[in-house]
């Protein structure tokens, strides 16, 4: 059962050990290093962010088994932001106010680190962001584990036009109305307008949070795909609507041999609500597959059933980067010698730490990562089979290529650079100026 | 018959409910200064009459006209209020969180707009007209009490003196003894026939010793329309009046 | 694809039925393919054996339950056992044994190979016995069509019993016949015949008319897809009106429970919505018993639950009635806060039990696919569910207007002291009016499972539209809760295809929020004689 | 006049040490924060200051709602919308004042157009490089809407549960609008990382107690507006069309200009709350107009005691306080707690805390006049007239009444 009842206990024990913490916060403040976590446990956002906070606590109790860090333990400091932005602000400068947090991992939605960017530049703490998101940013404070753009929506195209993913030559792109398929969109617009497609072959369209009534958007993609082309949907639509959305697909007999969804936002947890047999076939892009067979893929599977106690529960991106995110920040602190979140922001650059799908996550320059790009197919248990993966790894491109405003950007943070947004055409850091 | 020398003057009005006739052409008219009595079996349209007279209903036909000249159907419920026609309510209807004085500052004649009620000050006539109110209405040993603790015959007789406070041409006074001890039915009629000397009022009301005591011209509606109109033994004796009404 | 169909022609001329031998070896070469390339190379070269025996291994291999052994590079199909897989040989389907997922290596397929071997299976089964069968291989062959494939088409129907099948074999022969060198009057005719068609796919074949073609061809092909459009237009707009209804059963079925303990009851039920979501769970307990221990029954797995989110539902229901609305009767606003409160602890309670992340409920298979009536496909789930809320509401009609109980119900709403003082028992009444209106909400939820997450925060996607859909048809009044739902659904869907989903939603808000100034009781309001009487 | 009022011998002595609270607050919490080392006991944390500050801003959203629901028996759920477009005014005020310091150094688009590919500044958007443009915005834009809406609903006598039913439907339909990217107003990041109001890095402890001592002052304000409105012939009016809207009809007055006036000015206050709220919370976006919102504020207000002026405010503050430490110290659990107590809110405390602790003081204050009178055997009677609540019980505000055919039969 997916489901398990003894998981109240768990929670209720979690929760009194954590009002036990909270209640007592100066008493431990020296022989301790407190980590923050800032995910959403209720509201909208708690389907998606509890695993992180979860994937959290396991890591930290790892560590600590291993015998902490500088020889003090790790301390987790969880709160809950309640799907609420400001909140998250608000929660943040708790952490790093009151709790006087080393680090914080966190986050989901873009508008959430939006909230928090200014509390983190201003108190000068660390925050690692787990998920794939629109790019157009780089912070001095945040360090991006998640994908950007390229690492994701990209080479996923790629492999639509190949002979392998069936030569699309019509494209709809499917979207939830936010910033993420908004930006994606456009850069995918002009990726495919670059590789020779014409403009009355893509289709684009945005759908409200939540949407839960596909049934008009579906027949438009099935009349869109039937003109004699090979169509796919690129499909950017966010959390909670994917059910629905899958659930109409599925009804209205649209095979993935036939018109196939690429989708960027859909991962193992999100399936475990479907029934996949429909489904077949539809693909997603991401930088980590649970089925992913390695060994480091197997221990962390292994260990993450122990922790939660469901053997059901599945791991997904997001928390692959929390992996990778913690490690580097282990080693960084490790490497600096203290958890002075100044040191430590110089430090993580040209960190290396394993990633679960077999090679080397690098923390770069623009305090992005290097991660491979894997494309997978949604198989009828719920997991994804990978049919393609990028020959090496992808570095995260904060400022993207294919945008007019963005193509001269880059970031650099090490010194004496030490800007998000410099200019390479201007050669000035501070953006791109007047249009 | 002429509209000029009336005070009120319904003809063939008519009005209806999702089918229902509530009132059904009705003929109604009442002369300057007189005070009539209207009496009739529930559901006889006493209540919907004054709802078309006061602007709550628009009737679905016929013409209603104040004072000779004014048609009623195309004003709506405060503009007919400041004509001069005053209410009072069957269930008796006052501010019950306000006190009886700050109950008749509001009904007070005077003007009925937001920013000098904003910016109001009680002036010295207001204040001596509110005095002389409060004791008519025989309640000066309560005026800062709240409304909400008056008694139900208090109450009753605070919301004429609202419609006193108003200083209507006509007062429309829905069954104001209801629920009245025999001694408070008794002082109402004083109250009422000491009213009338300077007011045109209608009363609707079931008890008939209240309607005698009053000693008015008596009208007795059935089904929406006029069955019977004139004295009160006049109608009393109406064999349609007691067979649909009093009763054998 | 044409060297598939001549190699897949040349081999039903030379043999029919190739030595199992061959067969096995090219079987055996799956096990060297490297990439999906490879792969479809051997599986190309095994349809052009035209061995009908090849459907098993290449049906297996589409599934993903093609393996090889590690231990002898035998290429065997797999399916999954337990912790193990039984192995069974690809071509006479005899067992061969088990062994542990560590064992084997599963030959991986895309959606290209998938589609690959679903194309040679189509010209392999053209002869198969099940009519079915027959026509889906002829329903592949009408979007794959190949000059090569007129002749076995023609021998097809030549034997084709079955007028369906045959009709559309003639189709894909007519199809085959556009994409091949054949004269201008056969091009014509095979216009003629896919123009009858009339649907998307008809129109799809028609564009993709060579641009070489001669001059009457592309005219023809014009003129009859311009045809099939005018009538699709209107099909559409048919359509659209069905997504309406459709979409007005679902606000019917989220809103019918609220229409008694708002509508009827006056309660603000702010945890109507967690209702719904009970329902729902308790669909996802049932479908996880049954998944465990009677598999057979899953078929009927939400039969067997709608009684059970009734009760459950309505358990919750009568609960929240005796320890909390009941104080609160002639308060209305404040039940809007302490049920505001239940609905935040009901959530909370189902996140710590089932965990926040969505469940997984099946359609069961009656509820699954779609059907066509003329151009317009319909599909199962969404029929079912307009069934399952008109039955709903007539059944409810008919308690609340033709049973004792709905007369005690209606006679304590209208005037609680009246009917206490009549002999009447309010508050059993009260409770269980609440506990009817909370069952119902639960039963709307085991539908609203089919189509929606099931997920802590089920409820709140539909408790704002549930208040619209009773206000609007006017509170108290089932018939307008009923015509409420059905009108704001259709002139939502009819909107969205024009304004897009957001700015439709918002122009329907806007609507209601003006139809309200019209008639500030709602569609279906109370009149009556002033309530001053 | 009013000043001569309020000052008269302690007329409302309760609303003269509210606002002198609020006042003394609005300077020493400064002072705590900035003047005191953070070493010392009294040192006040900056964080501690934004957070107060911006309960203050929700306190000011629930009294605004109170001046309709409690004193005019208009149960508002959409006064979350009139928060969000003065926040939303006052955001872009700030957006502008970013000037060429947001990541793409564009000097006049904010950079969500950059990236959204927008080629000039929408019309909209004129005008709110200028404070006092902006200032005169957060007051007229929820203010005209606030009008608007109510012009219609009022002239067409929408009560009760409609009347909240449409605030609803409009505050969600402004949410969904506001969603939307092509809206031109930052779609679901909303408006973020402000960098200067009216010159003062709006990140410095400084400018962040200044912005406290004005969310306390306008605080101050309009508890003094609103008691002097309530205490006006207006506010007896308005409190007469809440308990009986014919009868003020029947007396001449035009119910629906009553509460026209009072929603617009609530709507004002409500707009002020929000521009005063964003900068110190560093964002606004569209979940600011979600109707849970709205219906929180209502909790807030019933919680504190409706009906009364400080009583929304202490709800306001209470309850999140409360949400601020439940969802730190129980961040599994909270919502159980929060839940719960609204729940036994409703059940214990009907009138909300203030209500409660006047008729505990007033019964208190009657037996203590009972005892005396036994004593002096004289005066009887006087306890069984003041023990009784200055409402009764049976008439509560704002209510409509379900057993009669239509909703509010107020008579």
């Amino acid at each position: 059962m997916r489901g398990n009842f003894s998981s109240i206990t768990r929670m209720v024990s979690a929760g009194v050990i954590a009002a036990g913490l909270m209640s007592a916060p100066a008493k431990a403040a020296d022989d301790t290093i407190k980590v923050g976590i800032l995910h959403s446990l209720s509201g909208t956002m708690a389907i998606s962010e509890t695993t992180l906070k979860d994937a959290m606590l396991m890591l930290i109790d790892e560590q600590n088994a291993k015998g902490g860090l500088l020889g003090k333990k790790l301390e987790a400091v969880v709160v809950d932001p309640a799907s609420n932005w400001p909140l998250f602000a608000e929660k943040a400068r708790e952490l790093i106010s009151k709790d006087k947090v080393a680090a914080v991992f966190g986050c989901w939605t873009s508008v959430s680190r939006k909230s928090v960017l200014p509390v983190f530049s201003e108190l000068d703490n660390i925050l690692f962001y787990p998920v794939q998101y629109e790019g157009e940013e780089s912070e001095r404070n945040v360090f991006y584990t998640g994908a950007a753009p390229n690492q994701q929506a990209i080479p996923a195209v790629d492999y639509l036009m190949s002979e392998d993913g069936g030569s699309v030559k019509r494209w709809v792109l499917e979207g939830t109305d936010y910033v993420y398929p908004r930006t994606t969109n456009k850069i995918l617009e002009a990726y495919l307008k670059s590789k020779g497609v014409a403009a009355e072959d893509i289709m684009v369209n945005y759908t409200p949070f939540g949407f839960s009534d596909w049934q008009t958007e579906v027949s438009a993609i099935k009349k869109f795909g039937s003109a004699g082309k090979k169509t796919a949907v690129v499909s950017t639509v966010n959390g909670d609507a994917n059910v629905p959305f899958y659930k109409e697909l599925g009804n209205q007999g649209i095979k993935a041999e036939d018109i196939p969804v690429m989708a960027f936002s859909v991962g193992e947890e999100e399936l475990a609500g479907l029934d996949t047999a429909p489904l077949v076939g539809h693909l997603a892009a991401w930088n980590y597959f649970e089925s992913v067979d390695t060994p480091e893929n197997k221990k962390f599977i292994a260990d993450w059933h122990k922790f939660i106690k469901n053997d059901k529960r599945t791991t997904n991106d997001p928390m692959e980067a929390h992996y990778i995110g913690f490690n580097m920040w282990v080693k960084a602190v490790e490497k600096a010698g203290t958890t002075d979140p100044d040191k430590v922001i110089d430090a993580m650059i040209g960190v290396s730490v394993p990633n679960l799908t077999g090679g080397y996550s690098t923390m770069m320059p623009n305090h992005h990562i290097t991660k491979p790009v894997l494309i997978g197919e949604i198989q009828a248990d719920g997991q994804f089979e990978t049919v393609s993966r990028t020959p090496g790894l992808v570095m995260g491109d904060e400022w993207s290529d294919y945008l007019p405003d963005s193509k001269d950007l880059i970031s650099d943070w090490r010194k004496p650079l030490s800007c998000g947004n410099f200019n390479v055409a201007t050669g000035k850091c501070g953006g791109k100026g007047t249009n | 018959m002429s509209k000029s020398n009336t005070i009120l003057y319904l003809d063939g009005v008519s009005v209806s409910f999702d089918g229902f006739r509530a009132i059904n052409n009705l003929s109604l008219v009442l002369d300057r200064g007189e005070m009539r009595a209207i009496i009739g079996p529930n559901g006889a349209g006493k209540t919907t009459m004054m709802d078309i007279v006061t602007g709550k209903t628009r009737p679905d036909d016929g013409e209603v006209f104040f004072d000779g000249e004014v048609d009623l159907t195309s004003h709506d419920e405060a503009e007919i209020a400041m004509m001069g026609i005053g209410r009072k309510f069957q269930k008796p209807t006052v501010f019950e969180s306000h006190s009886i004085e700050e109950n008749l500052m509001l009904a007070l004649k005077g003007p009925r707009s937001i920013f000098p009620a904003l910016f109001h000050r009680k002036s010295a006539a207001e204040a001596r007209r509110i005095d002389d109110i409060i004791g008519v209405i025989r309640l000066g040993d309560k005026r800062r009490e709240v409304a909400a603790n008056l008694s139900h015959g208090q109450k009753q007789w605070l919301e004429i003196g609202m419609l006193l406070a108003q200083d209507p041409k006509l007062l429309l006074v829905d069954e104001p003894v209801a629920g009245m001890t025999d001694a408070e039915t008794e002082e109402t009629a004083r109250l009422l026939k000491e009213i009338a000397r300077d007011h045109s009022v209608i009363v609707v009301e079931h008890d008939m010793r209240f309607v005698r005591e009053l000693g008015v011209k008596v009208t007795c509606l059935h089904e929406g329309s006029v069955l019977s109109e004139g004295t009160l033994d006049f109608v009393s004796a109406d064999e349609r009046v007691v067979e649909v009404y009093l009763g054998r | 694809m044409i060297g598939l169909a001549l190699l897949f022609l040349s081999a039903t001329l030379s043999s029919l039925g190739a030595a199992e031998a061959d067969l096995r070896a090219i079987i055996a070469k799956f096990a060297t393919a490297k990439g999906f390339s490879e792969t479809g190379a051997v599986v190309h070269e095994l349809a052009a054996t035209g061995d009908p025996k090849v459907e098993r291994p290449l049906a297996a291999l589409a599934d993903g339950n093609l393996y090889i052994r590690k231990a002898d590079s035998l290429v065997l199909i797999g399916k999954e056992a337990g912790d193990g897989v039984q192995l069974s040989d690809p071509l006479s389907g005899a067992a061969s044994g088990e062994a542990a997922k560590d064992d084997i290596t599963k030959i991986k397929v895309n959606n290209t190979l998938r589609r690959a071997i679903r194309d040679a299976l189509g010209t392999l089964t053209l002869g198969a016995k099940d009519p079915a069968v027959r026509l889906a291989a002829a329903g592949t062959m009408f979007k794959t069509p190949d000059a090569a494939n007129i002749e076995p088409l023609d021998t097809a129907i030549a034997n084709e019993t079955v007028a369906s099948v045959k009709a559309l074999l003639e189709q894909a022969r007519a199809a085959s016949v556009l994409v091949s060198d054949r004269p201008e009057a056969d091009k014509l005719a095979a216009i003629q015949v896919i123009g009858a068609r009339g649907d998307r796919d008809a129109v799809s074949l028609l564009t993709s008319v060579d641009a070489n073609a001669s001059d009457a061809v592309k005219q023809a092909a014009a003129a009859a897809i311009a045809n099939i459009n005018s009538t699709l237009a209107f099909w559409d707009a048919g359509q659209n009106i069905w997504y309406g209804i459709s979409l007005g059963s679902v606000l019917l079925l989220a809103a019918i429970g609220l229409a008694i303990t708002f509508g009827v009851m006056g309660v603000i039920n702010m945890a109507h919505g967690e209702m719904v979501m009970l329902g729902a769970y308790t669909t996802f307990v049932v479908q996880q018993v049954i998944r465990t221990s009677f598999p057979g029954l899953f078929d009927w797995s939400l039969v067997i639950a709608l009684p059970m989110a009734f009760l459950v539902a309505g358990f919750v229901g009568f609960v929240i009635e005796r320890g909390i609305i009941r104080f609160l009767y002639g308060r209305p606003l404040e039940t809007l806060l302490a049920t505001w409160g239940v609905s935040l602890i009901l959530q909370q309670a189902v996140r710590s039990i089932f965990g926040p992340t969505n469940q997984e409920v099946g359609n069961p298979t009656w509820m699954s696919g779609s059907f066509d009536v003329g151009q317009l496909a319909i599909t199962w789930n969404r029929l079912w569910i307009l069934v399952f809320a008109l039955t709903v509401f007539g059944v409810l009609l008919y308690v609340m207007k033709r049973t004792p109980w709905g007369l005690q119900m209606r006679a304590v709403t209208a005037n609680r002291r009246m009917a206490a003082s009549m002999g009447i028992r309010t508050p059993w009444v009260d409770a269980l009016t609440f506990a009817l209106g909370s069952g119902i909400a639960g039963i709307a939820g085991v539908a609203l499972s089919q189509i929606d997450n099931v997920s802590p925060n089920l409820g709140r996607g539909y408790i704002i539209d549930s208040f619209m859909v009773v206000v609007f048809g006017g509170v108290g009044n089932l018939w307008g809760t009923l015509v409420g739902a059905f009108s704001l659904g259709v002139v939502n869907k009819v909107l969205e295809p024009y304004a897009g989903a957001v700015l439709g939603k918002i122009v329907v808000l806007v609507l209601i929020v003006l139809f309200i100034q019209k008639r500030p009781r709602g569609l279906f309001a109370l009149k009556g004689r002033a309530v001053e009487a | 006049m009013i000043t001569g009022r309020f000052f008269a011998a302690g007329a409302d002595r309760r609303i003269a040490i509210t606002i002198f609270i609020l006042l003394a607050v609005a300077v020493i919490v400064p002072l705590l924060n900035l003047a005191i080392s953070p070493a010392s006991a009294f040192h006040i944390p900056s964080y501690m200051v934004a957070l107060t500050g911006k309960y203050l801003c929700y306190a000011l959203l629930a009294l605004s709602l109170d001046l309709v629901w409690g004193y005019c028996g208009i149960l508002s759920l959409g006064h979350g919308a009139f928060f969000a477009l003065g926040g939303y005014a006052m955001g872009m005020y700030l957006m502008r004042q970013i000037g060429s310091r947001g990541v793409y150094g564009n000097p006049i688009l904010p950079d969500f157009m950059v990236f959204l590919n927008y080629k000039e500044l929408p019309w909209f958007w004129y005008g709110f490089d200028h404070f006092w443009f902006a200032g005169l915005m957060v007051l007229a834009v929820p203010g005209l809407l606030a009008f608007i809406f109510g012009w219609f609903a009022f002239r067409s006598r929408v009560t009760g549960v409609y009347l909240s039913i449409i605030t609803q439907a409009m505050t969600y339909a402004l949410l969904l609008a506001f969603f939307r990217n092509d809206m031109g107003f930052g779609g679901n990041n909303g408006l973020t990382d402000f960098k200067d109001i009216l010159g003062f890095s709006v990140q410095a402890d400084a400018t962040r107690s200044a912005l406290f001592a004005a969310s306390a002052v306008m605080l101050a304000l309009a508890v003094f507006v609103t008691w002097a409105i309530v205490g006006s012939k207006y506010g007896k009016l308005l409190m007469a069309v809440r308990d009986a809207e014919s009868r003020t009809r029947f007396l001449g007055w035009r119910a629906e200009n009553v509460k026209l006036f009072a929603f617009t000015v609530s709507a004002v206050m409500g707009g002020i709350a929000g521009a005063l709220y964003v900068p110190q919370v560093g964002i606004i976006n569209p979940g600011e107009f979600e109707p849970s919102n709205s219906i929180e504020v209502v909790i807030w207000a019933a919680v504190g005691g409706r009906g009364t002026i400080i009583g929304p405010i202490i709800g306001a503050l209470l309850v999140n306080a409360g949400k601020s430490w439940f969802t730190g110290a129980l961040p599994e659990l909270w919502l159980f707690a929060l839940g719960g107590l609204f729940v036994a809110v409703t059940l214990l405390l009907p009138k909300g805390i203030i209500g409660m602790w006047d008729d505990w003081r007033g019964n208190a204050r009657a037996l203590r006049a009972a005892s005396l009178a036994e004593e002096a055997r004289t005066a009887v009677g006087v306890a069984s007239a003041t023990s009784k609540p200055a409402r009764s019980p049976a008439r509560n505000p704002g209510e409509w009444s379900w057993s009669d055919p239509e909703p509010q039969a107020a008579e």
